[in-house]
């Protein structure tokens, strides 16, 4: 498989009055051609961030302080206007967590879904008529599985239920060829049973149309049913990835194994005290690595040297910590 | 005891320098401030401090009539001889006293109805009480003022009492929207379950929440109040002459224009500035506010 | 909710409003102290002139009678008789009413398209140099009140720099049109005197801009602020992700939902515009509205003075409604969102 | 109170709200009991009506119709009308920790409020006494926490405020609303140990609203689950999980997200979700889930399914069900 996404030791600032906020610590990461990879990691721990940093879509106070992007061969960061566009018109699209807000109240949904087909259709010599951008919107919401999707067309985004918002989310972005979806945790503001057509209906169109897709969410269950790959984000960090089946049974970082036991199970064998602590402050984080304040296993390598994103052997399970890693 | 007491004014001090902090962001917050404490202090001293005191009342000096700007009288002096400057200065006086009177008068009737109404939302006395209010504000507030000043006859006191009699309804809709929407808070269900009387609800829990947006508004209706009382003295509705009020003197002053333009100008250039210094303040009151709540 | 059934909750909303204010008015002029009749007559009035007087007003009558006998001839379009200038307060509002009212809706057209103007330019170019200056502005603007930026727009433009007459209506050796809808402007075009038409538009520019400037450049950094406000919000972040053109995003995605506050607000730019004529005309000498108010007011004509306020109540409560339309019209959430408990 | 018995009985207990739309039927005539010392699941999607549920036995709400009772009282009417000393007894700990702490106190005023409502300190002595009490069991340092305001905490944190001001007066019921619903997993497993710790020192009963059947498993002895203001299954939960018997409630475990295999197997099989709840204005005619129901005849969409024990201690409503 190629690369498709590669993102190399990327820094990310947020410069607030208290001072600046250091999120992203080095965030490393990679998406090969038609992966499905997810991105767990609790609120706060700056998986919103990498994503918008691929987009070049960081809030106006966010500095990028470091590091590489790479989308086939070509480096983000260094983009112009247009190929920017280019990319975000052809290649890489998003999804938001809550698609109350991402859908524009004012509009109707079929003047924002033809907005979308209008500027990133291919045929960019022959101009397209009203009727075929209707056609073309009718033909994406039937493929998200929206019924009546005349009446859809027609209506504002309040009119409809959450599910549905999301639904139309997903055909904004599908309504042209992509590459490579980002989901940033799209079923959060969903119930469950909604939660479940959405997620199924996402994998069936990402493999369906061979798309990579890199899902982002603090519900680890929602990740396992949909990804093959899964890397764990904690304060600004990569700190383990491994294929999807080997890290929920096996995970190796604390932070991880923490988390892991602190999902209550349909089991009924109950759940653990948590993690102590909170995600620290991003203004003074600890030195060394980001989770020592918390870590039951924190050695004094720890708050000193940050440890590295390396393999373990098996499965391609990376782990970022000291405790696997002897110097 | 002495530790937790210790604890008490550290965080205090704290609280105040974040929210000094947020205020002193914008640099036209601290303009703000200095205009409003400059404004107070010369209503204050005002005696003290201008060059001709008496010139406050009706004097004549007719030697010295439509002096134009200069080194004895700085900002000229009017059609009878009086230095306008030490009448400017004394305006701040009248206007200042002016919008002190209103918002007293104005201010706890108009919380208290609005937090009664807000608190009672849906019921008939959430409906009586902002439905007279509408009434209120069903003609233009000036409007309203100048009809409710021609009635009585005209003064400064009574200039007052008109401009109360239609301000208390902005404050009644403030608190109401702000209450109605806190109503629905948890925080207030929780009171109301555990049996906490409403006025224990309405002044313990909800009133604190409200004082921000009534402290925001207090600073900007200073000046409003202000623009409103020198509109009705320039109509010839609210203080006469010989009081130096600022918007009787920019009236008076038009007779005379454009050749002793500074009659006019330099009150109005009063009136402006201290709006001006009221509204950067407000502004600057309301940044604490609005962050305070994020 | 259908458009038509919120207009209607409007009106009938408004209306409930003008009964109150009505009676109001009505009793306060009453109730404040001072003998009506006996004002109206004069003090030196013997008294039996302000008996007689007190008779033809019923203010020997009990209030609710005398309230209901003037609802009824107010319903009949009689506003009373004015003991100032000695005929039908009807008349007089027919007469005054139209000329301050083209003075009005030209200093509407101005701050509609000022504030909308400066409001895109500040927001477009936020914390650049034409948002500081719009900004700054607007501060500055805002603080002024009506009746001193009259006095220094007359004194720059039409003392100073002579560009704009100082006062009045028509020039000199321009004859006024005949009298057909009131409104000279109109007068004008009907009569099709285009001498006259751009004169009275000369004369008006003036008062116009001291009339609107402060609520310009106020809906201008309330323009400019929603539109600094919304860049934020997901729905502009989608939009730029998908890669819709800059063009598109500004001035589609983010400029609806940034004007529709500054919409909601017109409602009392209206009342700012209404009662800051009185000010401004009487600086400019603009034989409207005002002058036949502060004739009244201060000769104390109780009868036209309830009148006045109750036209002006009708008029700004008229204009609340179509304020209310044009928002509902532009946010679909209020004219179809579910309202409940 | 011992054990086993019927602490709160609800019957036939309806709310009907009036919108500009129509009325929306929120609950519809339920009935369940919780008894002491037990927690009481009440599931359902968002719109099904668990959380009105829970807010009428609050009195936030007065019920349309039906009855609630509370230790043998009739307690359906607003808190405003409940005798004082009930209003001990019961307490309530909101889904919203930001929106349940007024921002404005500190957290000893707002852990105190109750106990200067019901005047249960004498002084201020005594009071900070209580509140340093109250945090400590709810773990959370005292010292550090009494004078600061609800701002300064985390979500956890105030969540953990929410419960001492709730325990404050010594209640034997507390309405739990989604405690943990806006709370990051590692944080809800903390709250949730707090909340069991309690329950067992202070042998209070729950009613535990929630949206997720995963903790609900952990967490509750009997569940109910409701659909469209209506309960559809009752059971103990053990029961209740091993053998799901409405086709809903085999829905919403199917949409389950889980993290192993073995929670994987207890997920029914053939009953994939589909479709979306219908409005609460005009709910279907018949059995209200026959919408969505893989299952469902003509009788479905006629006749409203009665509940019946389909086995010990497990009703559920549905025509599929036989005796």
């Amino acid at each position: 498989m190629k690369p498709l996404l590669d993102v190399k030791d990327l820094y990310v600032n947020y410069k607030t009055y208290m001072g600046e906020l250091k999120v992203l610590n080095g965030v490393n990461f990679t998406v090969h051609e038609g992966e499905k990879v997810g991105l767990i990691g609790e609120s706060g721990c700056g998986k919103t961030t990498t994503m918008r940093a691929i987009l070049r879509t960081l809030a106006s106070n966010a500095l990028v302080k470091g590091g590489d992007i790479t989308f086939r061969n070509s480096e983000v960061l260094k983009m112009d206007k247009k190929e920017l566009t280019e990319m975000r018109r052809k290649h890489i699209t998003m999804i938001f967590q809550d698609p109350t807000a991402a859908l524009n109240p004012v509009f109707k949904v079929g003047d924002l879904i033809a907005d979308v087909v209008r500027f990133s259709s291919n045929s960019n010599t022959e101009k397209l008529t009203k009727e075929k951008i209707r056609t073309q919107s009718l033909g994406v919401l039937k493929e998200v599985a929206l019924p009546d999707p005349e009446r859809v067309l027609d209506s504002y985004p309040f009119q409809l239920s959450g599910g549905m918002r999301q639904r139309i989310c997903i055909a904004m972005s599908l309504a042209t060829a992509r590459e490579l979806m980002i989901a940033d945790e799209p079923t959060t503001n969903l119930d469950v049973t909604i939660q479940d057509q959405v997620l199924r209906l996402m994998k069936d169109l990402v493999e369906r149309r061979r798309l990579s897709i890199i899902l982002i969410s603090h519900a680890l269950g929602t990740v396992r049913g949909t990804v093959d790959k899964v890397y764990a984000m904690y304060a600004g960090n990569m700190i383990e990835s491994a294929d999807t089946e080997e890290l929920f049974s096996n995970p190796l970082h604390p932070y991880t194994q923490g988390l892991l036991k602190s999902v209550p199970k349909l089991t009924g064998t109950g759940f653990s005290e948590g993690i102590t602590g909170r995600i620290p402050d991003y203004i003074n984080p600890p030195l060394g690595c980001r989770f020592n304040p918390r870590c039951t296993h924190a050695m004094d390598i720890c708050f000193k040297e940050k440890p590295q994103l390396l393999n373990v052997g098996k499965s391609n399970h990376k782990v970022a910590c000291w405790l696997y890693h002897r110097r | 005891m002495q530790i937790k007491e210790s604890i008490v004014k550290i965080s205090a001090r704290y609280d105040l320098k974040r929210k000094w902090y947020r205020f002193s962001k914008s640099p036209l917050s601290i303009v703000g401030l200095i205009i409003a404490v400059i404004s107070v202090f010369l209503a204050l001293a005002a005696p003290y401090v201008v060059p001709y005191p008496t010139h406050a009342g009706l004097v004549t000096n007719f030697k010295d009539k439509f002096l134009p700007p200069g080194s004895t009288y700085l900002f000229g002096t009017d059609e009878i001889g009086r230095d306008v400057l030490s009448r400017t200065v004394f305006g701040f006086q009248y206007s200042l006293m002016m919008a002190a009177v209103v918002l007293t008068l104005v201010i706890p009737p108009g919380v208290i109805s609005g937090l009664i109404a807000g608190y009672y939302r849906g019921t008939w006395i959430d409906t009586l009480i902002m439905r007279i209010a509408d009434v209120f504000i069903a003609v233009p507030p000036l409007v309203l003022a100048l009809s409710i000043a021609a009635v009585l006859t005209p003064s400064v006191f009574n200039a007052m009492m008109a401009v109360s009699l239609m301000w208390w309804p902005w404050y009644t809709r403030l608190v109401y929207n702000t209450t109605s929407a806190l109503r629905n808070e948890y925080f207030v269900q929780a009171a109301e379950v555990m049996g906490a009387s409403p006025f224990r609800i309405i002044f313990g829990e909800i009133l604190p929440n409200c004082l921000g947006p009534i402290l925001t508004k207090i600073t900007l209706d200073v000046g409003w109040v202000i623009l409103l009382g020198s509109a009705l003295s320039f109509v010839g509705l609210g203080a006469q002459p010989p009081t130096p009020d600022l918007g009787t003197m920019v009236a008076s002053g038009g007779n005379f224009m454009p050749d002793a333009w500074w009659i006019s100008m330099f009150p109005a250039i009063a009136i402006c500035i201290i709006i001006l210094g009221f509204n950067l303040l407000g502004d600057g009151i309301r940044d604490i506010f609005v962050e305070e709540a994020r | 909710m259908r458009l038509s059934t919120y207009i209607l909750k409007r009106t009938a909303f408004v209306i409930f409003s003008l009964i109150g204010l009505s009676v109001l008015v009505f009793v306060l002029a009453r109730v404040l102290p001072g003998d009506p009749a006996r004002m109206a007559a004069g003090p030196r009035a013997p008294e039996e002139v302000v008996e007689a007087l007190r008779r033809q007003l019923r203010l020997d009558k009990p209030m609710y009678e005398q309230y209901f006998y003037w609802v009824t001839n107010v319903l009949h379009g009689d506003l009373g008789y004015s003991l100032v200038t000695r005929r039908s307060i009807t008349a007089d509002v027919l007469e005054y009413l139209p000329t301050s009212l083209e003075l009005i809706v030209l200093a509407a057209i101005f701050e509609i398209a000022g504030s909308f103007i400066l409001g895109v330019i500040a927001g477009r170019y936020s914390y650049k140099w034409p948002d500081n200056l719009v900004r700054l502005a607007s501060y500055i603007g805002i603080s002024i009140p009506a009746f001193v930026m009259a006095i220094i727009l007359q004194l720059l433009f039409s003392w100073t720099f002579k560009i704009f007459p100082t006062t009045g209506m028509l020039s000199q050796g321009i004859e006024r049109p005949p009298v057909v809808s009131g409104s000279v402007a109109l007068d004008s075009l009907i009569a099709g005197r285009f001498d006259a038409f751009v004169d009275v538009l000369w004369h008006m520019v003036l008062p116009a801009l001291a009339l609107c400037m402060g609520g310009l450049l106020q809906d201008a950094r309330i323009i400019r602020s929603g539109m600094v406000e919304n860049k934020d919000k997901d729905y502009i972040l989608m939009a730029t992700s998908q890669g819709l053109p800059d063009r598109t995003v500004m001035f589609k995605y983010l400029l609806k939902p940034s004007v529709i506050p500054a919409v909601t607000v017109m409602g009392l730019d209206i009342a700012a515009l209404m009662a800051n004529a009185f000010l401004v005309e009487i600086v400019f000498s603009w034989p409207g509205f005002s002058k036949l108010g502060i004739t009244v007011m201060l000769n104390k004509d109780l009868n036209a003075i309830v009148a006045l306020v109750l036209v002006i109540g009708v008029i700004y409560a008229i204009a609340n409604i179509v304020v209310d339309v044009m928002v509902a019209y532009l946010d679909p959430r209020i004219r179809l969102m579910e309202r409940g408990e | 109170m011992s054990k086993d018995e019927d602490l709160l009985v609800v019957e036939n207990l309806t709310k009907h709200f009036k919108t500009s739309f129509g009325v929306v039927r929120a609950v519809d005539a339920i009935n369940f009991t919780v008894k002491a010392g037990e927690t009481f699941g009440l599931v359902g999607e968002s719109g099904s009506g668990k959380s009105t549920t829970g807010y009428m036995v609050m009195g936030i709400y007065t019920p349309t119709s039906g009855k609630i009772l509370f230790k043998g009282y009739d307690i359906s009417m607003h808190a405003k009308k409940r005798p004082r000393q009930l209003k001990k007894d019961l307490a309530i700990v909101f889904q919203d920790p930001a929106s349940s702490l007024n921002s404005t106190k500190t957290i000893k005023d707002i852990v105190g409020l109750p106990l200067q409502v019901h005047k249960m300190v004498k002084n201020r002595e005594e009071l900070n006494q209580r509140v340093a009490e109250l945090l400590e069991s709810v773990e959370l340092p005292a010292k550090d926490f009494m004078q600061r305001r609800p701002r300064d905490l985390g979500g956890g944190e105030r969540q953990a405020v929410a419960i001492a001001r709730a325990i404050a007066t010594s209640p034997s019921f507390i309405v739990l609303d989604e405690p943990t619903s806006a709370l990051d997993v590692s944080i809800q497993a903390k709250i949730m140990k707090v909340l069991m710790r309690l329950q067992q020192k202070l042998d209070l009963s729950y009613l535990f609203i929630t949206h997720d059947l995963s903790l609900m498993r952990n967490v509750s002895s009997r569940v109910a689950i409701m659909y469209l203001a209506q309960i559809v299954e009752f059971a103990p939960t053990a029961t209740f999980f091993q053998n799901p018997l409405h086709p809903y409630t085999q829905m919403l475990l199917s949409s389950v997200p889980v993290l192993s295999t073995e929670e994987e197997t207890l997920k029914p099989k053939g009953v994939t979700s589909k479709g979306e709840v219908p409005s609460a204005i005009n709910p279907p005619r018949g059995c209200r889930f026959h919408t969505r129901c893989p299952f469902a005849s003509e009788i479905c969409k006629t006749k409203e399914p009665t509940f019946l024990m389909a086995e010990p201690d497990h009703y559920v409503a549905c025509h599929l069900i036989k005796k």
